[in-house]
């Protein structure tokens, strides 16, 4: 099957560092994919990458082919058609996402107007059915209010009403529920899963919390100091990691899978971008380690059907 | 990820800036404590053999009206410029930062009154009450110092105020309480080291403006008093001379913008480490 | 080229002068400062004074060498014998501004007025040997003495006694002669050869042409020429000259003298320096002790004496008036009738001066503190020059710059030890200066404290004095005494420089400041 | 009627803020020392004319009874005779006020002429070469003293080019436009360097914020973005900014004013503190403390439009 987005090669340079150096992953018509790791692994930076919302300090180079062109060299007035209209985003802060000084329904219209030249009552009839479907009651009095007038929640789903008003076929989820008390981040979470069946999109969800992965997505990409460390279905993955450092994930929760809760159990803290250690990156932290850790480069290499790992312990680590 | 490229571009800033507006004001300040050796000549002799004379290698700005040498003029002018910048700005930055601060946590009737003192002084344009006061107590640096002070600390105070109220809601005061320490505690141990930073910067903005006003009252002839050299009175001295001795005037206006932009990359500096260190 | 060419054009019309005088027109005048109360007999501002004339005609006209008399709303007067009655005959059909007569009541009037201490503000004193003022037949205004005045003339020819229209003032609104005459004043009717069109304060006066002035110009036509005058106010001496240069004025006054240079040299512009009745000096307080209760050196004739002689007025001259002044040789400027001085006082020496400071007690030296106005570049020309001259005879000047209202305040209570001072005549006779600067009983001279009974007996004597050579004489003595005495340092008279676009003709500011108007006219 | 509230409360506090200011100003003015007869007479000044003016001006009376009389003018809005110009205070404020007005909000206008698009310019290109010159030509005027500026301007645009009058006003709404462009220009400059400062400072926060990525994942044109979501946002600092410095404008005013030969209520004020005039210095001070009073409540009210936090 061909995938829907190929990402091949991904970077993103900063001055001297490259939190994100060469990350290669594809995305599936329909499939919801999960990309975790710590903060500052470069998961964030990898999905505005894709969609070039990075500032001009930050130097993008790879390729990430979508419907047959390179988004990253795609000239802007097509990029901005695939913005919103085919690929859509929502952010971990509905707070901060939302202009503060415009009304909700006005940041949901200005999107159909864009991209489906929806204006006017038509626009608001529009606006109003994406708060119903987003599950925000008495939808058509709030257009008008302002996102400091809505709870958490109702932002959250506000942001996503407007991220997908103009029926993308990908939505890239940053972090949507790490602000959130937990009773809520169920429910959106809910609200994602129902929304890409109902408008056949497919899914990538960035978070460093497995439980919502292990909740919500089919595969899932484990990223560490800008690399993909390793790759599989989710289930797979969870139950016989085939990296060290999955493997220290998962032993960090009590009850890994389960319970949601942030990534502190490792050991010392990620390499600074701008002083990557030789060999694996993970080495210097990692209880598997040997002396050929810490030399060459590392390739992502099958470790199990379906899986990919940048171990070269895999085999030990998928037998610990 | 927007945190990391801030914090990228923040590690490369501040030395530039920071250390760019130390080196103007050292040179300024060197002119200004030692004046008699960096000036060749003095700043106030008349010399009827040059008058009016344009740069030349013996007088590379100059002479003015009365064959001054505008070189050694602008140099010996750095003193009391300084003293402006600072003598104009210390009281009212420390007495508005205090007041300030105190008030922010307290809060209640004195905060009121603050108020009110707030709304009549700013409602009154700045310069008319400085000149009055001024009038008052009569021309000269002295009391233009007092005249400003005494209208000054207000946006100190306001500044701080307003700091110390986003600060005081914080988590660290309530622990602070919790733990049984007293106002004043929690005023100068807490609360100010972390809401001085915006107060700092103001502070260096507020030098440079204040050797504006300097010259703006010299205009009016309630500055510094001639024969004394301040770059805004000799500004004005060149006023009458713009077009036929421009040197008498750009020199002088040209250590203003030097020192104005020591003061604003030096607060600029300051502001960004004090980002950072937060 | 072009330059050349504009040179060309311009020394013919130097070679070939317009002969006739065009009329029409309307000058604009930059001031440096605004008029404020356009009542001749309450106005006591030179900013007043100096243009109160071309609203108000008087009796007579300064002649113009300033030192006689000639005819104005009068066409002829007599004097009699005893100096007790002097008898004017008014012209014929003499209009105001508005078309109305003036009748000989309204002269009555207005001198009643002017010459009343409780109406006739600060210069009634001009016309205070009047006992009364009568009118007789169709055209006589007969003016009773009380004393022979030997300056009566001169009065009549000065600006508070200007002629106005008693109907007008009176039908003023307003409960009292005061409030009526703020009433008038804003919207005044005069006798003068223009009258005030439009007054925006702070902004601009416009006089236009009078059209009933009596007086006939060159062309048998009535005076004036110009149509109108624009009053500008521009208070800053740089924008004044700028907007001149630009063609937005014709005439600048107070040109500082450090552009008098520049402003010669620019061949469109006539830089004039008219002669002035003006003097710069320094005013001592003559008293034993100050206010503060210290001892005063300056009470010692020596040490003001040694002063003197320690000023050099060439280098006072040169830095403050940039060469434009001339020293001072009495305490009057060298314009007023019987001033006094074969040459320039207090020549500068040294020598002298340490020696008479020696002899006083005060080789080591001593302390003075004059008083500046704040601000002013003048005074501070003029000190720092003191103080490096004064330092050679081992006194110490100390500056103390005062806004000028607080120093007013200071030197009206006596309390000072120095100043800087400029005085201009309002009247061409020696009288009012004298009675300023030597009269102990005005305001114990100039606030001095010195005082010479000597020369308030001659100055008492000079005031009744018909007979021309022993009033001269009177006031050479008073100089000589003066002189001697040196309550002031004698330092320079200075002229006003007032720039004109050259295409401006037959202005002239006379030596005490009246700007005339009435023969200016403008090329086309 | 909640926003009449708040609109009667704000003006109740303007009317307080300005009889204090009132008070305030009258009693700095009875410490000032001089005396206004001794400046209308000048050096012809006797001990009995002095008496007499004194008598005139109603000076001989005691500070109290002056009080008193000034209480009254205070709240009836008579602010009484000028005693250099022998005018009723308020003709004068009639004549100046509106060429303040138009003068400082000319210079408001332009300042923000000046701010927005080069704080844009600036902004857009951190770091970049157009970004420096900018910020040094802003350095550069927000150094130079007003009387400076001004006189550069007159000398280049008006003496030299003849573009510009060289100071005064016009006759008639459309000619004082013009003659008041170059002193609005001078108070403007450096404003705008004030504001582009901190306009720069708040568009590198608002082109960094959460929201203008999300509009741009919209797929919403630059244009769209730039104007709709970061220029709103940037305005609301920019706005009390300005507010701020209206204090400051009229008091450029007074130097601009001096320079550009504008008959308006700052030069005037000044003229009136030395001269002693306290009835035109207290009438004035209370004209400028209302006047900048409604700009404050305009700001607020803006702020308010601008940003719907605020109405809470």
């Amino acid at each position: 099957m061909t995938p829907l987005l190929s990402i091949r090669g991904l970077s993103v340079q900063i001055g001297r560092g490259t939190p994100v150096d060469g990350i290669d992953l594809d995305i599936a018509p329909g499939e919801t994919l999960g990309i975790v790791g710590e903060s500052g692994s470069g998961k964030s930076l990898s999905l505005r990458a894709i969609l070039r919302l990075l500032p001009p300090q930050a130097k993008v180079t790879g390729t990430a082919i979508w419907n047959g062109v390179d988004l990253l060299t795609l000239p802007e007035p097509d990029m901005r058609r695939v913005r919103g209209g085919q690929i859509a985003m929502v952010f971990q802060e509905p707070m901060t996402a939302l202009n503060p000084v415009l009304p909700i329904g006005l940041q949901i219209t200005e999107s159909l107007g864009v991209h489906l030249n929806l204006r006017g009552a038509a626009a608001k009839t529009r606006a109003t059915e994406l708060l119903d479907l987003v599950g925000i009651p008495d939808a058509s009095r709030r257009l008008s209010n302002y996102p400091h007038e809505f709870s958490g929640g109702m932002r959250q789903r506000a942001m996503i009403a407007a991220a997908l008003a103009s029926g993308p076929k990908l939505l890239l989820a940053d972090e949507p529920t790490t602000a959130l008390d937990v009773t809520i981040q169920d429910q959106i979470l809910k609200l994602l899963l129902r929304l890409k069946e109902e408008l056949a999109m497919s899914v990538v969800i960035v978070t460093h919390d497995l439980g919502v992965v292990a909740g919500t997505c089919d595969r899932v990409a484990v990223l560490y100091a800008g690399k993909v460390m390793e790759t599989g279905p989710v289930r797979t993955l969870f139950t016989r990691p085939s990296h060290a450092y999955t493997l220290g994930l998962l032993r960090s929760l009590p009850d890994a899978a389960h319970a949601r809760q942030r990534l502190e159990g490792i050991a010392g803290s990620p390499p600074d971008p701008g002083a990557l250690p030789p060999g694996c990156r993970f080495a210097p932290r990692c209880g598997f380690a040997l002396d050929a850790c810490r030399i060459g480069d590392r390739v992502l290499a099958p470790s199990a059907p379906d899986q990919l790992s940048a171990c070269i312990r895999a085999e030990t680590v998928m037998a610990a | 990820m927007s945190a990391t490229i801030a914090a990228r571009r923040r590690f490369v800033l501040p030395p530039w800036s920071l250390l760019g507006g130390a080196a103007i004001l050292l040179v300024l300040l060197a002119c200004a404590v030692v004046p008699e050796y960096i000036a060749p000549y003095s700043p106030t002799n008349f010399d009827f053999r040059s008058l009016l004379q344009p740069p030349t290698l013996a007088h590379p700005f100059g002479t003015d009206n009365f064959g001054r040498d505008i070189l050694s003029r602008t140099i010996w002018a750095s003193s009391v410029d300084l003293q402006i910048a600072i003598f104009a700005t210390l009281f009212p930055a420390i007495f508005g930062t205090l007041v300030g601060s105190v008030l922010g946590y307290v809060g209640g009737w004195p905060d009121a009154i603050f108020r009110r003192i707030v709304d009549v002084l700013i409602t009154i344009p700045f310069l008319v009450l400085v000149i009055v006061i001024v009038a008052v107590l009569g021309p000269g640096l002295g009391n233009m110092y007092i005249a400003v002070s005494a209208v000054n600390w207000i946006i100190y105070a306001r500044l701080m105020r307003g700091e110390v109220l986003a600060q005081a809601s914080r988590d660290y005061a309530a622990a602070g309480r919790v733990m049984g320490y007293g106002p004043i505690r929690i005023i100068f141990r807490h609360l100010l080291p972390n809401a001085v930073a915006p107060v700092l910067v103001y502070w260096m903005t507020d030098m440079a403006l204040e050797i504006l006003l300097g010259s703006s009252l010299g205009y009016l002839g309630l500055g510094a008093q001639p024969p004394t050299a301040e770059w805004g009175v000799l500004i004005a001295d060149g006023k009458n001379f713009m077009t036929t001795a421009w040197w008498m005037s750009i020199f002088p206006g040209i250590a203003i913008v030097l020192a104005g932009t020591g003061f604003s990359l030096l607060g600029d500096g300051l502001a960004s480490m004090l980002r950072r260190g937060r | 080229m072009i330059r050349l060419a504009a040179a060309l054009l311009l020394s013919t019309s130097l070679a070939f002068p317009a002969l006739a005088q065009t009329r029409g027109g309307t000058l604009v005048f930059g001031r440096a400062i605004e008029s404020q109360f356009l009542d001749p007999v309450h106005t006591s501002q030179n900013a007043d004074i100096w243009l109160s004339l071309n609203l108000y005609d008087t009796l007579l006209l300064a002649s113009a060498d300033g030192k006689g008399v000639e005819p104005g709303l009068a066409s002829a007067y007599k004097v009699s014998d005893d100096g007790k009655t002097i008898t004017f005959t008014m012209r014929a059909g003499l209009k105001f501004s508005d078309g109305s007569p003036i009748e000989l009541s309204d002269v009555k009037w207005s001198l009643d007025r002017a010459r009343t201490k409780a109406s006739g503000g600060d210069f009634a004193f001009l016309l205070g040997s009047i006992e009364s003022v009568d009118t007789a037949g169709a055209d006589q205004v007969i003016l009773h003495m009380a004393h022979p005045d030997p300056v009566i003339l001169q009065a009549l020819a000065t600006f508070n006694s200007g002629i106005m229209p008693e109907k007008l003032v009176m039908a003023a609104p307003g409960a009292t002669l005061d409030d009526k005459s703020k009433a008038f004043a804003d919207h005044p009717v005069g006798s003068g050869p223009f009258m005030l069109t439009s007054w925006k304060r702070n902004t601009e006066m416009v006089m236009s042409k009078n059209p009933y002035y009596w007086k006939d110009g060159k062309d048998g036509k009535k005076l004036p020429y110009l149509d109108a005058i624009r009053f500008v106010i521009i208070p800053d001496d740089a924008t004044r000259i700028l907007k001149l240069r630009a063609g937005e004025l014709d005439v600048a006054e107070f040109v500082p003298y450090s552009r008098v240079a520049e402003l010669k040299a620019d061949p469109k512009l006539d830089m004039e320096l008219y002669p002035a009745a003006q003097t710069n000096y320094f005013a001592f307080n003559a008293r034993p002790t100050l206010k503060d209760g210290t001892k005063n050196p300056l009470s010692d004739v020596r040490v003001r004496q040694a002063l003197n002689y320690a000023t050099d007025k060439d280098a006072l001259i040169q830095v403050v008036t940039y060469g434009t002044g001339t020293a001072a040789r009495s305490y009057m400027p060298m314009s007023t009738p019987l001033s006094y001085g074969p040459q320039p006082l207090y020549p500068y020496d040294i020598a002298k001066a340490k020696a008479l400071l020696k002899d006083a007690g005060y080789a080591n030296g001593m302390d003075i503190t004059c008083m500046v106005l704040a601000g002013s570049q003048d005074d501070a020309a003029k000190l720092a020059t003191l103080q490096q001259l004064w330092s050679q005879v081992g006194v110490r000047l100390k500056i103390e710059q005062l806004e000028n209202a607080t120093r007013l305040s200071r030197y009206n209570a006596g309390d000072f030890q120095m100043r800087t001072s400029l005085w201009t005549n309002d009247i061409n006779d020696p009288n009012e200066i004298t009675s300023i600067f030597a009269y102990y009983a005005t305001r114990q001279n100039n606030r001095s404290g010195w005082d010479d009974k000597r020369i308030d007996e001659l100055f008492d004597q000079s005031q009744a004095e018909l007979d021309p050579a022993k009033r001269a004489a009177e006031y050479k003595e008073i100089q000589e005494r003066y002189a001697e005495a040196a309550p002031i340092i004698f330092a320079f008279e200075v002229p006003y420089p007032v720039a004109l676009s050259k295409k401006v003709h037959d202005f002239v500011q006379i030596p005490l400041g009246n700007n005339i108007f009435v023969n200016t006219y403008l090329d086309k | 009627m909640y926003v009449l509230a708040i609109l009667g409360r704000r003006l109740g506090q303007i009317v307080a803020t300005v009889v204090l200011v009132a008070l305030l100003i009258f009693g700095l003015m009875r410490l000032l020392p001089g005396d206004p007869a001794l400046m209308l007479l000048g050096d012809r000044a006797t001990d009995a004319s002095i008496a007499q003016m004194h008598h005139d001006l109603g000076l001989d009376r005691s500070v109290a009874v002056q009080f008193w009389e000034f209480l009254v003018h205070t709240v009836t809005l008579q602010l009484g005779d000028s005693i250099t110009m022998r005018v009723p205070v308020i003709s004068l404020v009639r004549d100046g006020l509106p060429i303040t007005l138009l003068l400082t909000g000319m210079a408001a206008f332009l300042a923000l002429l000046i701010a927005v698009p080069l704080a844009f310019v600036s902004a857009l290109r951190p770091g970049s070469w157009m970004d420096a010159a900018i910020r040094t030509v802003a350095q550069i005027s927000l150094s130079m003293p007003v009387f400076y500026i001004g006189l550069v301007l007159l000398i280049v645009l008006a003496a030299g080019l003849h573009w510009f009058p060289v100071g005064g006003i016009g006759n008639g709404f459309f000619q004082d436009l013009y003659y008041l462009f170059l002193p609005a220009l001078t108070l403007a400059l450096s404003l705008s360097a004030v504001l582009l400062r901190n306009l720069r400072q708040s568009l590198l926060e608002v082109l960094n914020a959460e929201y203008v990525n999300f509009a741009t994942a919209k797929g919403l044109p630059r244009r769209m973005i730039l104007t709709r979501h970061v220029l709103r946002n940037a305005w609301v600092s920019t706005v009390t900014l300005l507010g701020l410095n209206i204090g400051s404008l009229v008091g450029g005013a007074v130097i601009t004013e001096t320079v550009f030969a504008i008959p308006g209520l700052g030069r005037l004020t000044i003229d009136s503190i030395f001269a002693r005039d306290y009835p035109v210095v207290q009438g004035l001070t209370m004209v400028l403390a209302i006047m900048v009073s409604v700009v404050f409540l305009l700001v607020d009210t803006v702020q308010v439009l601008l940003d719907p936090r605020m109405s809470k």
